[in-house]
């Protein structure tokens, strides 16, 4: 099956694969270019361990193409932290224990950085509806949403 | 002898007994004990047992020290998620 | 080893650092089983039977071995033959032989140079299927007329005249149980059904195997249990253990399922066809629900004679739990002494018998077993409660096991802390909560036995004084902080000195996976006892030094220490001091500890629950959650808490809407989470909890193990609050909407 | 698989009329992608329809209805206020489509497509009279939704035929719609029981109704019985209760892994009933 060369940007860096038009972006960020942060859980859009942003819009990887992010611009977990500097969400995950496997962890700091930036003060239940597409089996969601609470007024406050 | 408590359904393969005689200053002393004096134990025991000696549940180790005096109770093999 | 004395007053133990992986884990850098690639690996797929039951009459690899860059196929027919046991079960799972004995049984599988390579591969793959009749239900599998699964598979304590399908039964008890009966104001005997339900971690299996034809291999892989991934696929695959090194990925999650292996010795067995080259398996969602866990379903018929104070006279439970078509996969042997476990109940009688179906073996999921049991055990308590009008707290404490209780199951329990848990259950602010219409309070406790099992540790120390532990349990919840914690305490330094890592097969003695609550527990304990053997070394290069008697150096705050005035004035030798002149005062400082952990403390807890349940529709909304729970010792409160609230929310996934579902074709309708319905983040409240701690005299500090009872009592619960709101009594788990609806309906017409 | 990017209607319709093997659109993908990973479907051919122009757009017709591009996904349709002030039973279906992530990409066209008797967003386009531009190799005509599923899973859509547009009539003063579907959980799953009832109102009264009902029939019903049932009244207890009858009445449901006949008999009564209430409070400017 002949591949198609695709050309993006990927946390801001210019990148070339070679794709076969059945593997989805999912499958070309771990596969092609070893951005294995992004987790496959289902493969179905259900579990939202494959969430990244295209073109700023949070998506499941494992539900876009490879061949459609000619041109656009991707955004992992690996670009989340800037220049060493771990983004609040990442910091305030670690410090409430907001992860146990962590698994699903990538996934559910990519749907919340793409909350905040639209929503900086949302509630719990905006919090809990927005991640519901990202499956947690270990914490029972509860450390997750104060996590992101935090992270919210920590980036309020800074603001 | 330690008093060895079998569950009912292989009290059959000890002539009925709930409570048996055995004698052994390990946990797997015991088993052999078990199996030497009561064969249709063995293969219970081959499949492999957890047992409880004076309260305290032991999973799987036949070198834990069993008393003159103790209460044995045989459990089926334990496991955990 | 002696029982250590409980002390407060730790300086680490009971803080809440952060997590020695946490870094790893929000930048997306941790490796767990898919991550890994090696040089010139392939990628696997499994052809997996489509049908229940049914004979393998051919299978024909041409067309896909003819693919440009299929490089390898293997069958039953390629593994070795004359096994036995449990390994013939493994072996059977890992590829069917002469039957398809579930819906997603593998029946070979194909390695390429790529993975939609493999795919298409597989679909290339010819199976001739000859179909026979399938039985998925426990209840209808011991019906006269039921297919038989494996002639001749029942062992020995099944009595004569049962159906073939039945192959384990059980039985024990003690007291008088027609006189304990009698002496009852009410006796109540009702039937409970629970639906299988899946782990659900979210990673799927996952693996890269390596194996030479001299048969030495490697394999990196997600699982509980690395030295079980080795002695598994060794029997499997006919070679030595000691010829396989078997490296743990981090873990996407487990909760028993990764206990033991499903498709694994594929990768090994692809590799060797294929020349040594790497393989890659990765299994997809659909796989992992139709093929891998789950836990048992169970059909339990219970009967509690109460007198009208609460006072529970005797207990009586029958089990009947399928766990698919293998034997001893059923949790029966854990349930049954489960079920009255909380209770000081004066005669009790348990039965229990194993069922084969034509469904995946099933594997461990968090408490075996117990689960179900306190699902029927504690719904009927929480009936009779009611039916008395008396308060399930009061009633259970009224009966509650204690410590000099004998134990449900035989022996007398030493000090536990279940009369604790309820206590603060009762003083909790959420059992005084006023309720509103349509909705009702449930309260449940539940049982773990915890285990300690084969362990073994290894601890050296640095030239700058920082440890390393080598440790084999593979972390899940946190355990890597934990065993960090009580290490750094034990060695008086603090807790960044210390790094825990989970090691390979060939760095350690055997380990039993991490499973039954044993990793804090077991690896803790003998990472303290390694520690303790590195301090006494310590000591005696200081004494050394000091030219005085070993004896008379003691170790305090990270450093030896002169002990007493008789031993001379010295200044304290630091770990960094000693670490930094170990070459010379003798070469490497290490201790290492090898047990099978004894001193285990069983744990109790206790669960309140409040529910909205919509009369239109049959929705159950849970509206706030109380977990209490014994720890023993919280050695790092929030991953104890982490536990606690996983715990709750697997279980109310398990009472409201997770089940397999099987079509009349025994074909398993749910194989993806679109359908297969875990919890999702809006569906829960914030789940308080209550860390109880009765310290463990069975661990130096204290711990019991956390990790599953808390998945016990949300099915009761459930199924109490629910009845409470609905007025509707559910017996048979999941809760759907459909069922509650269904009975709201025929109470309105009763 | 051979992935194509077309970049007008006439080049989709033509390609797939070209096509001998099978062929599959891709829009959103949440679907399609899906399909194809469970092995479903294997498609020989794949249109991605994101480079014809105008595929994003939502625009005001002349008579103040609204034309909605094929590819707008869920989120951007969600985001428009003067749409979801004039149809929020329209785009309250189609944002119950999936989690947030699925929201980014999947598509009223896409749902509507995918020929899924329990779609989300097809009963609020049914019951707002939302007609569909189809593009075939021999130019275009205009279908009403509820003509489009022919059974689970079918069209009518025939070989080089597509979806080119989706038009809403214009509102209209004094309406108002609403969607409500019936799911175990509290987020992503497949619809048990779905209604859509859409009211206009002269004074208190309902002057015109429609009522359109998911998962309850191998297609999405438009019921007229039920609109029937409420209309000339003031949506009192007793024009709802004759409105849950009816809606009940007409679903022919089937019993599944996601409920039963009974369930959804019952449930699509009580739906039709709570949604007509928030359309009815809608049409008087009572609620969003």
């Amino acid at each position: 099956m002949k591949k198609v060369h695709v050309t993006t940007t990927v946390n801001g860096d210019p990148v070339e694969f070679l794709a076969d038009p059945r593997e989805t972006l999912l499958d070309c960020l771990r596969n092609h270019l070893d951005l294995t942060g992004t987790k496959e859980g289902c493969g179905t859009g259900d579990c939202g361990a494959c969430s990244v942003t295209l073109d700023g819009t949070l998506v499941c990887s494992c539900l876009v193409l490879g061949v459609e992010a000619e041109g656009k611009k991707v955004e992992t977990i690996e670009g989340m932290a800037s220049e060493g500097e771990l983004h609040p969400l990442q910091r305030q995950f670690i410090e409430h224990a907001a992860l146990q496997c962590g698994f699903c962890t990538p996934g559910i700091l990519v749907a919340a950085k793409s909350l905040l930036e639209q929503n900086p003060d949302p509630s719990e239940s905006e919090i809990r509806f927005w991640l519901a597409g990202n499956l947690c089996r270990c914490t029972g969601y509860d450390k997750i949403v104060r996590a992101v609470q935090d992270a919210a007024a920590e980036m309020r406050g800074a603001a | 002898m330690a008093r060895v408590h079998l569950w009912s359904s292989l009290r059959r393969f000890a002539e009925g007994q709930e409570v048996v005689e055995v004698e052994g200053a390990t946990v797997g002393q015991i088993f052999d004990a078990l199996a030497r004096t009561y064969p249709g134990l063995a293969p219970a025991i081959a499949a492999g047992l957890s047992v409880a000696v004076d309260g305290e549940v032991i999973a799987n180790s036949r070198s834990a020290p069993v008393r003159p005096d103790s209460e044995v109770y045989l459990l089926q093999r334990l496991k955990g998620g | 080893m002696a029982k250590d004395e409980i002390t407060k007053g730790y300086k680490l133990v009971g803080t809440r650092p952060n997590r020695p992986d946490g870094l790893d884990k929000v930048t997306g850098r941790a490796r767990y089983g898919a991550d890994f690639s090696l040089p010139g690996m392939l990628w696997a797929a499994v052809v997996r039977s489509p049908h229940a039951h049914a004979k393998i009459k051919r299978i024909d690899a041409t067309k896909a071995l003819a693919l440009d860059g299929v490089k390898a196929v293997v069958t039953r027919a390629d593994l070795p033959t004359g096994l036995e046991g449990e390994d013939l079960n493994l072996q059977e799972n890992t590829l069917a032989g002469e039957k398809a004995l579930y819906d997603g049984h593998a029946v070979a599988a194909v390695a390429a140079t790529s993975a939609l390579l493999a795919q298409d591969a597989a679909r290339l793959i010819e199976v001739e299927y000859e179909v026979i009749p399938h039985v998925t239900d426990v209840d209808a599998a011991m019906q006269p007329g039921a297919p038989v699964i494996r002639e001749g598979a029942a062992d020995y304590s099944v009595p004569e005249g049962m159906h073939p399908n039945v192959v384990r039964h059980m039985e024990f008890g003690h007291g008088d149980v027609v006189a304990g009966f009698a002496a009852a104001d009410i006796v109540r005997e009702e039937t409970y059904k629970t639906e299988a339900t899946h782990q659900g971690y979210i990673e799927p299996h996952a693996c890269v195997g390596q194996m030479g034809e001299d048969g030495r291999g490697e394999m990196w892989v997600c699982t509980q249990g690395h030295w079980y991934i080795r002695r598994m696929c060794a029997a499997v695959l006919g070679i030595e253990a000691a010829n396989l090194r078997v490296t743990p990925s981090e873990i996407g999650g487990g909760f028993g399922g990764k206990t033991t292996i499903f498709m694994e010795p594929l990768a090994l067995a692809l590799s060797k066809k294929a020349g040594g080259r790497p393989v890659k398996l990765v299994m997809s969602r659909a796989e992992v629900l139709r093929a891998t866990g789950p836990t048992a379903s169970a059909s339990m018929d219970v009967k509690i004679g109460m007198k009208k104070d609460g006072t529970v006279t005797a207990g009586q439970v029958m089990f009947r739990m399928q766990g698919g078509a293998f034997v001893g996969m059923s949790p029966i042997g854990e349930a049954l002494p489960c079920a009255f476990a909380c209770y000081d109940i004066p005669a009790l009688k348990h039965e229990a018998v194993e069922v084969l179906t034509n469904r995946p073996k099933a594997a461990a999921y968090r408490a075996p077993g117990s689960p179900m049991a306190a699902f029927a055990v504690e719904s009927l308590m929480d009936e009779m409660c009611r039916e008395l009008g008396l308060d399930p707290i009061d009633v259970r404490l009224k009966n509650a096991a204690k410590e000099g209780s004998k134990s449900s199951y035989g022996p007398v329990y030493n000090r536990i802390g279940l009369v604790e848990t309820l206590e603060a259950a009762k003083a909790h602010p959420n059992y005084a909560i006023p309720l509103g219409p349509n909705q009702g309070r449930g309260v449940a406790s539940g049982f773990w036995f915890n285990h300690g099992g084969e362990t073994s540790v290894s601890l050296a120390i640095g030239e700058d004084g920082t440890v390393q532990v080598s440790i084999g349990t593979p972390d899940i919840g946190g355990s890597r902080a934990s065993i960090a914690l009580m290490t750094a305490e034990t060695l008086g330094i603090p807790y960044e000195n210390v790094r825990v890592n989970v090691v390979e097969t060939g760095a350690l003695g055997v380990n039993e996976p991490t499973h039954g609550s044993r990793a804090t527990f077991a690896s803790g304990k003998a990472a303290v006892e390694a520690a303790r053997q590195a301090i006494k070394e310590m000591c005696r290069r200081a004494a050394a030094e000091w030219e005085i008697e070993p004896e008379a150096v003691e170790w305090k705050d990270g450093a030896a220490q002169p002990a007493g005035p008789n031993a001379g004035k010295f200044p304290p030798m630091t770990i960094a001091e000693i670490g930094a002149k170990m070459g010379g005062t003798g070469g490497p400082i290490s201790g290492h500890h090898e047990t099978n952990a004894g001193g285990v403390g069983a744990s109790f807890g206790t669960h309140v629950v409040d529910v909205e349940v919509d009369p239109e529709t049959g929705r159950t909304t849970v509206l706030r959650y109380l977990v209490v729970q014994d720890a023993g010792t919280a050695i790092h409160p929030a991953y104890v808490e982490g536990q606690y609230q996983g715990g709750a929310a697997q279980g109310i996934g398990w009472a409201l809407n997770e089940e397999y579902v099987y079509g009349a074709d025994g074909r398993l309708q749910n194989t993806v989470f679109l359908d297969y319905r875990i919890p999702v983040a809006s569906d829960l409240p914030m789940i308080d909890t209550v860390i109880v701690e009765v310290p463990n005299p069975g661990h130096p500090y204290g711990v019991r193990g956390v990790g599953e009872t808390g998945i016990t009592p949300p099915l009761p619960a459930l199924a109490g609050a629910v009845a409470a709101a609905a007025g509707v009594r559910l017996r048979s788990l999941p809760m759907s909407p459909p069922k509650v609806l269904a009975a709201i309906k025929a109470a309105r017409q009763a | 698989m051979r992935y194509h990017t077309p970049t007008s209607f006439q080049e989709a319709a033509r390609l797939a009329a070209a096509s001998g093997g099978l062929l599959r659109y891709l829009a959103g993908g949440t679907d399609v992608l899906v399909q194809m990973r469970a092995g479903m479907v294997q498609p020989d051919e794949l249109i991605d329809l994101k480079h014809i122009p105008g595929v994003f757009d939502i625009s005001r017709n002349a008579d103040g209805g609204w034309r909605i591009g094929v590819a707008v996904p869920g989120r951007v349709l969600g985001a428009h206020e003067a749409l979801c002030g004039d149809w929020p039973g329209v785009v309250e279906g189609m944002n119950l489509v999936g989690s947030t992530q699925v929201q980014g990409r999947a598509t009223l066209t896409g749902n509507l497509c995918n020929g899924s008797p329990a779609a989300d967003s097809v009963p609020g386009l049914v019951a707002a009279g939302a007609t569909v531009t189809i593009t075939g190799p021999d130019g275009s005509r205009e279908v009403p939704v509820e003509a489009i599923p022919t059974g689970p899973g079918r069209t009518v859509l025939k070989k080089g035929e597509l979806i080119s547009a989706i038009t809403l009539p214009p509102r209209g003063a004094h309406g108002g719609d609403a969607y409500l579907r019936f799911i175990p959980r509290t987020e992503m799953d497949i619809a048990v029981v779905g209604a859509a009832v859409n009211v206009t109102l002269d004074g208190d009264r309902i002057a015109k109704a429609r009522v359109a009902l998911g998962a309850v029939a191998p297609t999405v019903l438009l019921v007229e019985a039920a609109a029937k049932a409420i209309v000339g009244s003031t949506l009192d207890e007793a024009a709802l209760d004759r409105l849950a009858a009816a809606s009940s009445a007409a679903a022919k449901p089937i019993s599944d892994k996601r409920g039963t006949v009974e369930f959804r008999v019952d449930v699509v009564g009580v739906l039709a009933r709570r949604a007509a209430k928030i359309a009815y409070d809608r049409a008087k400017g009572m609620s969003k």
